[in-house]
């Protein structure tokens, strides 16, 4: 909740003097994969956007299970209610496409939001975070902060989303870069549930706790738990490298039981999302030449920020976020649009 | 000796024993302190839902809405504590009487409807459920007492032995109790055996199935909040996992999901294998991509092994009818 | 001596559209056995359900011990000391017989636990009432069927039953374990002071031990607390069914074909049954005799092929043949069975009539592509329903919604539609009224007439000796010997006796 | 025999049909946008594939178990598929076939185990969810087909009828037919009930009923693979996610479907346009509610009130369709 606060109180920054007054007839939907915790921010994110652009809608829309077709029956719906324009986080980097593309061929905008759907695709863009691209840095982050050799664990989540073996790819990537020093003792998967989780990550601490130098987590879930059991077990020897911003996991940063995290930007998601969103209603079209990045899923990626954060400036990152989300804001149109 | 033999928990033990040596000898750090307290932990939440589920089997039916109270419950138990600041033992007290209303709401419907309770507990599943996700909007419960978490925690002493695992072992012991030797426990036993029977003998089924139910709700609650303990966070996804493992234990410790048998050891040890096996695919290193299909073939297993002893038993029988 | 302790007076009750019973009147005295008697559906089960407060009645008096009573629920009627045993099994089979004998009024501990060893002693004494010497411990699956009827009185017995209902006690016993609970049950009225009513559709057992009568007919008295001495058994028999009873006398017509159908020559199967021999001719009623648990169903299932036959030869028309299963029974040798029982194992209650008939033709009549229309099974069947008078409103009437007596029509025909040559009938008139009956020892020996050979399973003496041909006496999963059955009940009776015996 | 029109009027799929007539009313006067044309077509796509795994459960059902695995087998012959269309360049329909040879076979797998062993279905399919999935998971690891023949994908996108639906739900309705000619009007497919409703007495009455509880379960495969055929189409891609983790996320739709349609769990008792109607009352309970705002984190809490609210009331209709037929 205080995260939430400070970061809609740093919205107020990115639009003073904006000259967003004129009301469009944009109907933005932002629809998350499911009921999760980190896409809380999007619904004030959308807000704002409304308020500061001008938006005729900008609204969260939450799937009631994590579940592809529940995403695509909401996303129907809302379409069927009227909303012209569509963020989404992918509920499956390939399956959402199908959606996507009859979106796109009834006249709606669509993007995805905080992850990408893999090429070829009718999203207009992808703007978030390149999922392997993250786990690599914070594999590399890991590795420095191990001081370049010893054995690391990695914690993911289900299997069968098609991220998870890019994030195990990315991560091999970096300790394959490591040289011979850095080994990849233990990969664990299918623990997007805490209990599960709770379990495994547990049993693991107690075979190869003694073992290990380094953990790297690249799921919502395997983090907070991790960081909870090195929290528990009070070991600050074993460096870990999570993800997103639960509160545990901050707070374990803060406590130095995790080394850092990669952090990412939901509230600069959902808001520049909608305004791109807007603008491209508004006849604006991307333009040949802007200066798209390219991941393992598709080259129309634009970087919402993705950012490690350890105990240095775990208390300040809002800031940095900010930042970034400003910047972005700034070059978009020039950077990107054709209007 | 001959006796242990007949039991349904015996070739369980064997099974836990055997495994659990087999480990041992082969990575010592099976019987790690720590690892023992890790092992023991996450018994302890496993074994109060599988009750939860036994009792419902018991008298044969099913309870689905078992992780959807335990998730209800653990939300409204951490929620009490942050957002009303309520003191501990009320949260308690109060997530355990929301634990039974939802288990009574079971129990009352399937009775007064005459509707299987597979169907009652679907639909009371997405309610529950859905309040959970109406209440938090998948926001988790992030301060929790200090108190709660030290008791998630803490150990015994100098012992491995984690402070949580008491209260399994005590409901554990309470179940058996009231399984065997209860008038009501048995009565729930015989509805399950043959709810006709049990209905002409006198024995009411609307109590039978009301209290079972009931009870289920307060296990079900139990484990929700021993899991905020475990966890230190009251998050809405607690209970979603649980349903399939409330089943295997039961079904391992050879529990027939018609009703009438059911036995509060063998799932208790039921438990304490599937969680010997979870372990052991950690330890071992076992690729993540075979952990499914060793889960499935150690169920499959089971099933063999309680099918085989069957086959003997009945042959026995045959052979005794015929002298 | 002559006064009542259990009084109805002018009972009326109604169900939606049926009136079941009209200003019924029912006496009972102290320590005497009052059979009540009447058809299926004279409402003999709703008076019950009246005196064990499962009901209650529209209007009239229910005085207990001469005081006008309510009873609420079957617990109310068990504090006054009524005790019901039923038809249906209701022990827990997965219980001890101490616990099933205590199950509603367990003896606790301080601490308010069962306390087991208390039950075991406690359930002793009933049993030892009984004569019956079970240990308390063993599991009530373990117990012979004779026995498990005998638990459920010691068990109405423990409930300090001081009026005992009894429902076709002895539908599944051997005469011999039928005298051994006659005595018993003399004893207890003796010895105990209990009161007995006693509903049965074996009228040798009615005058064997009963001392009055009541006859329901059509929901009103046709006597009422009638000494059985004023009566005999055509007068009780015209007071049941308003007419003479027609006593069937078997009137074969060629017995003397020697054509060999079926012959079993040593065979042995996997449920122990050793050295069977038998041979069964065109035309021929084999009656196979014994007690229960005889092993005389689980021969005929090996037969059929549920169960497997271990050695041995099995000759059909004169060709050595295995047959692995009822499927191949019914399709490649045309026999069938028509089982015992007919809610478990015989009917499919929740289908309807149409449906039930038909089951065992579907594959004869299929055309193209498996077609298989209501108007083709109507055809094929309707001829058989109404040959054998089913009452039923339509074709499309639930199975449990019929009477018991059209239920075993109904499973009759349908294996009368698949036409078969074998037709083995395992107690075909268990629980059935005595119309019922009659029509169908008629039926059976018509069938034979026709050309069907027949195995008969019956453990109802009289009705074995006036069907069968010849009668095989089983015991122990073994023949223990062949009466030629000259339909004269004493002399054939006693030979089947002592061949029981050997 | 002669009332079969008032008859109609006192069974479950009456009262089905009232109650998807009085919530379309409902939400087409009450939600804007109930009945455009993308959200009329975006249903029926829906509620195809919703029958289709109502009716895969539903088979199984019949024979008073459940198949667990269901999604699990969907999921595998969608990949299968996926790789005999993507990798090994095999046309469209043979590759159908073999999918649906796929689903049929894992189905068998089921029920002989089942037979076999005589434990619920409950239990194997609980047992052999997780292997198949874990084999599917192994073999692909977890990578999509995504290149399938356009043909095959544009069929899911394809709208007929003036735009307003989706030959999907013509293929779901046609399978509803030919399950309703299966258990009408074939001698296998009656005996498929008679084994349901009474084993023994099936057993004894000449049906070889482990043969047909095998049937069953392969039926639920194939049907199960026909689902997963209609959704590949309509996601464009085989995914190993398609029915989430396990396959887990196509329990709820299987099971209410049936369970709404009057399918009785206990077996032999099924409904085959009953499960068409329950999985379109449940489609568009969802829908609507999606439409009525009423705040997306309390959608599963109302679509629970509302199934228990549709399954009490079916019960108050059968009890007084009861009274009624004893009275007259």
């Amino acid at each position: 909740m205080k995260l939430l606060f400070s970061i809609v109180t740093s919205a107020a920054v990115l639009v003073s003097g904006s000259a967003f007054a004129d009301s469009s007839d944009t109907k933005v939907a932002l629809v998350p994969g499911g009921p999760h915790p980190y896409f809380a921010a999007w619904e004030r994110a959308g807000q704002d956007a409304v308020k500061d652009f001008g938006l005729g809608k900008a609204d969260y829309k939450v799937p009631a299970e994590w579940d592809l077709s529940q995403q695509n029956e909401l996303i129907e719906s809302l379409v069927g209610k009227g909303y012209n324009a569509v963020l989404v986080f992918p509920g499956d980097a390939v399956g959402t496409n199908k959606i996507l593309g009859e979106l796109d061929d009834a006249g709606i905008p669509t993007a995805a939001l905080a992850g990408c759907v893999e090429q070829p695709t009718k999203a207009k863009m992808c703007f978030g975070t390149d999922t392997g691209h993250s786990a690599y840095l914070g594999t590399k982050q890991l590795i420095d902060a191990m001081g370049g050799k010893g054995k690391i664990a990695h914690f993911t989540g289900f299997l069968v989303d098609p991220n998870t073996t890019l994030r195990i790819k990315a991560v091999e990537k970096a300790v394959a870069e490591a040289g011979g020093g850095v080994e990849i003792i233990q990969v664990i998967a299918d623990i997007d549930a805490y209990e599960p989780a709770d379990e495994k990550i547990n049993a693991f601490m107690a075979a190869q706790g003694g073992e290990v130098d380094g953990i790297v987590t690249t799921a919502w879930v395997p983090a907070v738990v991790a960081a909870q059991a090195l929290t528990n077990m009070g070991d600050k020897r074993i460096k870990m490298v999570g993800i997103d911003h639960d509160e545990v996991v901050l707070t374990a940063i803060k406590d130095g039981f995790v080394h850092g995290t990669m952090l990412q930007n939901p509230y600069g998601q959902g808001y520049i999302g909608s305004y791109a969103m807007d603008k491209i209603r508004g006849g604006c079209t991307f333009k040949a030449d802007a200066p798209w990045k390219a991941t393992a899923q598709t080259d129309q990626f634009i970087d919402s920020g993705t950012v490690f954060v350890d105990s240095s400036d775990v208390d300040t990152y809002v800031d940095a976020m900010r930042g970034i989300s400003l910047e972005i804001l700034k070059t978009f149109e020039d950077d990107f649009l054709d209007c | 000796m001959a006796a242990l033999f007949k039991k349904d928990w015996f070739g369980l033990l064997i099974v836990v024993i055997v495994s659990g040596l087999a480990i041992a000898v082969l990575k010592p750090a099976f019987l790690s302190p720590f690892n023992l307290y890790v092992l023991m932990v996450s018994i302890s939440y496993m074994l109060i839902i599988a009750l939860a589920q036994m009792i419902i089997i018991a008298i044969g039916q099913m309870n689905l809405s078992v992780g959807a109270i335990g998730g209800l419950v653990a939300i409204s138990f951490s929620g009490l504590m942050e957002v009303q600041q309520v003191s501990v033992p009320v949260a308690v007290l109060i997530g355990l009487i929301i634990g039974m209303l939802c288990g009574f709401l079971n129990g009352y419907i399937t009775v007064r409807s005459g509707i299987s309770a597979f169907i009652i507990t679907l639909a009371t599943l997405y309610i529950f459920k859905g309040i959970n996700l109406g209440i938090t909007e998948a926001e988790p419960f992030y301060n929790i007492p200090e108190t709660v978490k030290n008791f998630g925690n803490a150990k015994i002493g100098n012992t491995p032995i984690p402070f949580l695992i008491i209260i399994p072992i005590i409901i554990t012991f309470l179940m058996w109790i009231f399984m065997n030797r209860t008038e009501t426990g048995r009565h729930m036993l015989a509805y399950g055996n043959s709810v006709q029977s049990a209905e002409l003998i006198g024995i009411s089924s609307s109590k039978v199935v009301i209290t079972a139910h009931v009870i289920s709700g307060f296990l079900a609650a139990i484990a929700g909040m021993l899991v905020v303990c475990r966890l230190q966070l009251g998050t809405p996804n607690i209970g979603d996992s649980w349903l399939l493992p409330s089943f295997a234990a039961p079904v391992i410790g050879g529990a027939i999901l018609a009703g009438g048998k059911v036995d509060v050891i063998a799932t208790s040890l039921g438990v304490l294998i599937v969680a010997i096996i979870s372990q052991a695919l950690v330890i071992f290193k076992i690729d993540p991509f075979f952990v499914q299909i060793f889960l499935g073939v150690m169920i499959l297993l089971a099933v063999f092994v309680n099918r085989y002893r069957e086959y003997k038993q009945e042959a026995r029988r045959k052979i005794f009818s015929s002298e | 001596m002559n006064e009542f302790c259990l009084e109805i007076s002018s009972a009326n009750k109604s169900f939606p559209g049926v009136k079941a019973l009209d200003q019924a009147t029912f006496q009972l005295r102290k320590a005497s056995i009052h059979a009540l008697l009447g058809e299926n559906g004279a409402g003999k089960s709703t008076l019950i359900k009246i005196i064990t407060g499962v009901h209650k009645q529209d209007s009239g008096k229910l005085i207990i011990n001469g005081k006008e009573e309510t009873l609420n629920n079957p617990n109310d009627a068990t504090k006054f000391g009524i005790s019901v045993v039923h038809q249906e099994r209701n022990l827990i089979r997965r219980f001890s017989v101490g616990e099933n004998l205590m199950l509603n009024n367990m003896p606790k501990t301080a601490l308010g636990l069962i306390d087991y060893n208390e039950i075991a002693i406690q359930s002793k004494k009933w049993l030892k009432i009984l004569d019956l010497d079970i240990d308390p411990n063993t599991l009530v699956s373990d117990l012979t069927v004779a026995k498990m009827q005998l638990c459920e009185i010691a068990k109405a017995l423990s409930l300090k039953a001081k009026i005992l209902l009894l429902d076709e006690p002895t539908s599944s016993l051997s005469p011999q374990e039928s005298k051994i609970l006659f005595s018993l049950l003399k004893k207890i009225v003796r010895e105990e002071g209990v009161s007995i009513v006693f509903v049965s559709h074996k009228l040798e057992e009615v005058f064997n031990i009963c001392d009055d009568v009541t006859v329901l007919r059509d929901g009103q008295n046709a006597c009422t607390s009638e000494d059985i001495k004023n009566l005999d058994r055509q007068k009780l028999v015209r007071l049941m069914i308003g007419r003479d009873e027609q006593i069937v006398k078997s009137t074969r017509k060629n017995q003397n074909t020697k054509d060999t159908i079926l012959a079993l020559k040593n065979v042995k199967t996997e449920l122990g049954h050793k050295n069977i021999n038998l041979e069964l001719n065109r035309s021929e009623i084999i009656g196979l005799y014994g007690l229960v648990g005889a092993g005389r169903t689980e021969l005929m299932k090996c037969l059929i092929g549920q169960d497997k036959i271990t050695d041995g030869e099995v000759i059909i028309n004169g060709k050595k043949v295995t047959i692995n299963s009822p499927k191949s029974a019914l399709e490649k040798f045309k026999i069938g069975y028509i089982s015992e029982d007919r809610k478990k194992e015989g009917l499919i209650l929740i289908h309807n009539v149409l449906d039930n008939t038909s089951i065992t033709v579907w594959s004869q009549i299929k055309k193209a592509i498996g077609f298989v229309s209501d108007g083709m099974i109507s055809k094929k069947v309707d001829p058989y329903i109404s040959q054998l008078e089913v009452k039923t409103p339509s074709n499309y009437q639930l199975i449990s919604n019929l009477s018991g007596g059209n239920q075993q029509k109904i499973s009759v025909a349908k294996w009368l539609a698949a036409g078969t040559d074998i037709l083995i009938i395992d107690e075909p008139t268990v629980g059935i009224d005595i119309k019922t009956k009659a029509y169908l020892h008629e039926l059976i020996i018509k069938l034979a007439d026709d050309g069907t050979s027949i195995i008969l399973i019956s453990s109802d003496m009289p009705e074995m000796i006036s069907l069968a041909d010849k009668i095989i006496v089983m015991n122990n999963f073994q023949m223990n010997g062949i009466v030629e059955n000259n339909h004269d009940y004493d002399s054939v009776s006693s030979k089947i006796m002592e061949y029981i015996h050997t | 025999m002669n009332k079969k029109i008032p008859n109609f009027i006192y069974t479950n799929q009456f009262g089905l049909l009232c109650l998807v007539l009085i919530f379309t009313l409902i939400f087409s006067t009450s939600t804007d946008g109930f009945t455009s044309r993308f959200n009329i077509f975006a249903l029926s796509r829906v509620i195809a594939i919703d029958i289709m795994i109502g009716l895969a459960m539903m088979v199984v059902i019949l024979t008073g178990g459940l198949n667990l695995a269901l999604g699990a087998i969907g999921v595998c012959a969608a990949m299968f598929g996926g790789w005999c269309m993507e990798v090994l360049g095999i046309p469209i329909i043979p590759s159908i076939l073999l999918m649906l040879g796929m689903g049929s076979f894992l189905g068998w797998i089921n029920g002989i185990i089942t037979v076999k062993t005589g434990v619920h279905s409950f239990v194997v399919t609980l047992a052999t969810m997780s292997i198949y999935f874990g084999f599917m998971t192994m073999l692909t690891e977890a990578e999509a087909f995504r290149r399938l023949p356009e043909l095959f994908t544009d069929f899911g996108s394809a709208k007929l009828f003036n735009k307003y639906v989706s030959p999907l739900l013509l293929v779901s309705v046609a399978t509803c037919f030919a399950l309703f000619y299966l258990f009408r009007f074939t001698d296998i497919g009656r005996k498929l009930i008679a084994a349901g409703a009474n084993p023994e007495a099936a057993e004894l009455s000449g049906i070889s009923v482990n043969r047909m509880f095998i049937y069953c379960h392969m039926l639920s495969g194939f049907l199960g693979a026909l689902a997963a055929i209609l959704l590949t189409t309509r996601i464009g891609a085989a995914i190993p996610s398609m029915a989430g983790q396990l396959g887990m996320d196509w329990l709820l739709p299987a099971f209410l479907a049936p369970v709404i349609g009057g399918t009785l769990l206990s077996g032999g008792k099924l409904s085959v346009f009953g499960t068409m109607l329950g999985a379109v009352l449940v489609t568009l309970l969802t829908n609507g509610l999606y439409l009525l705002d009423v705040g997306e984190f309390w959608i599963r809490f109302f679509l629970g009130i509302i199934l228990l609210l549709a399954v009490l009331l079916d019960r108050t209709r059968e009890y007084f369709t009861l009274k009624s037929v004893i009275v007259s």
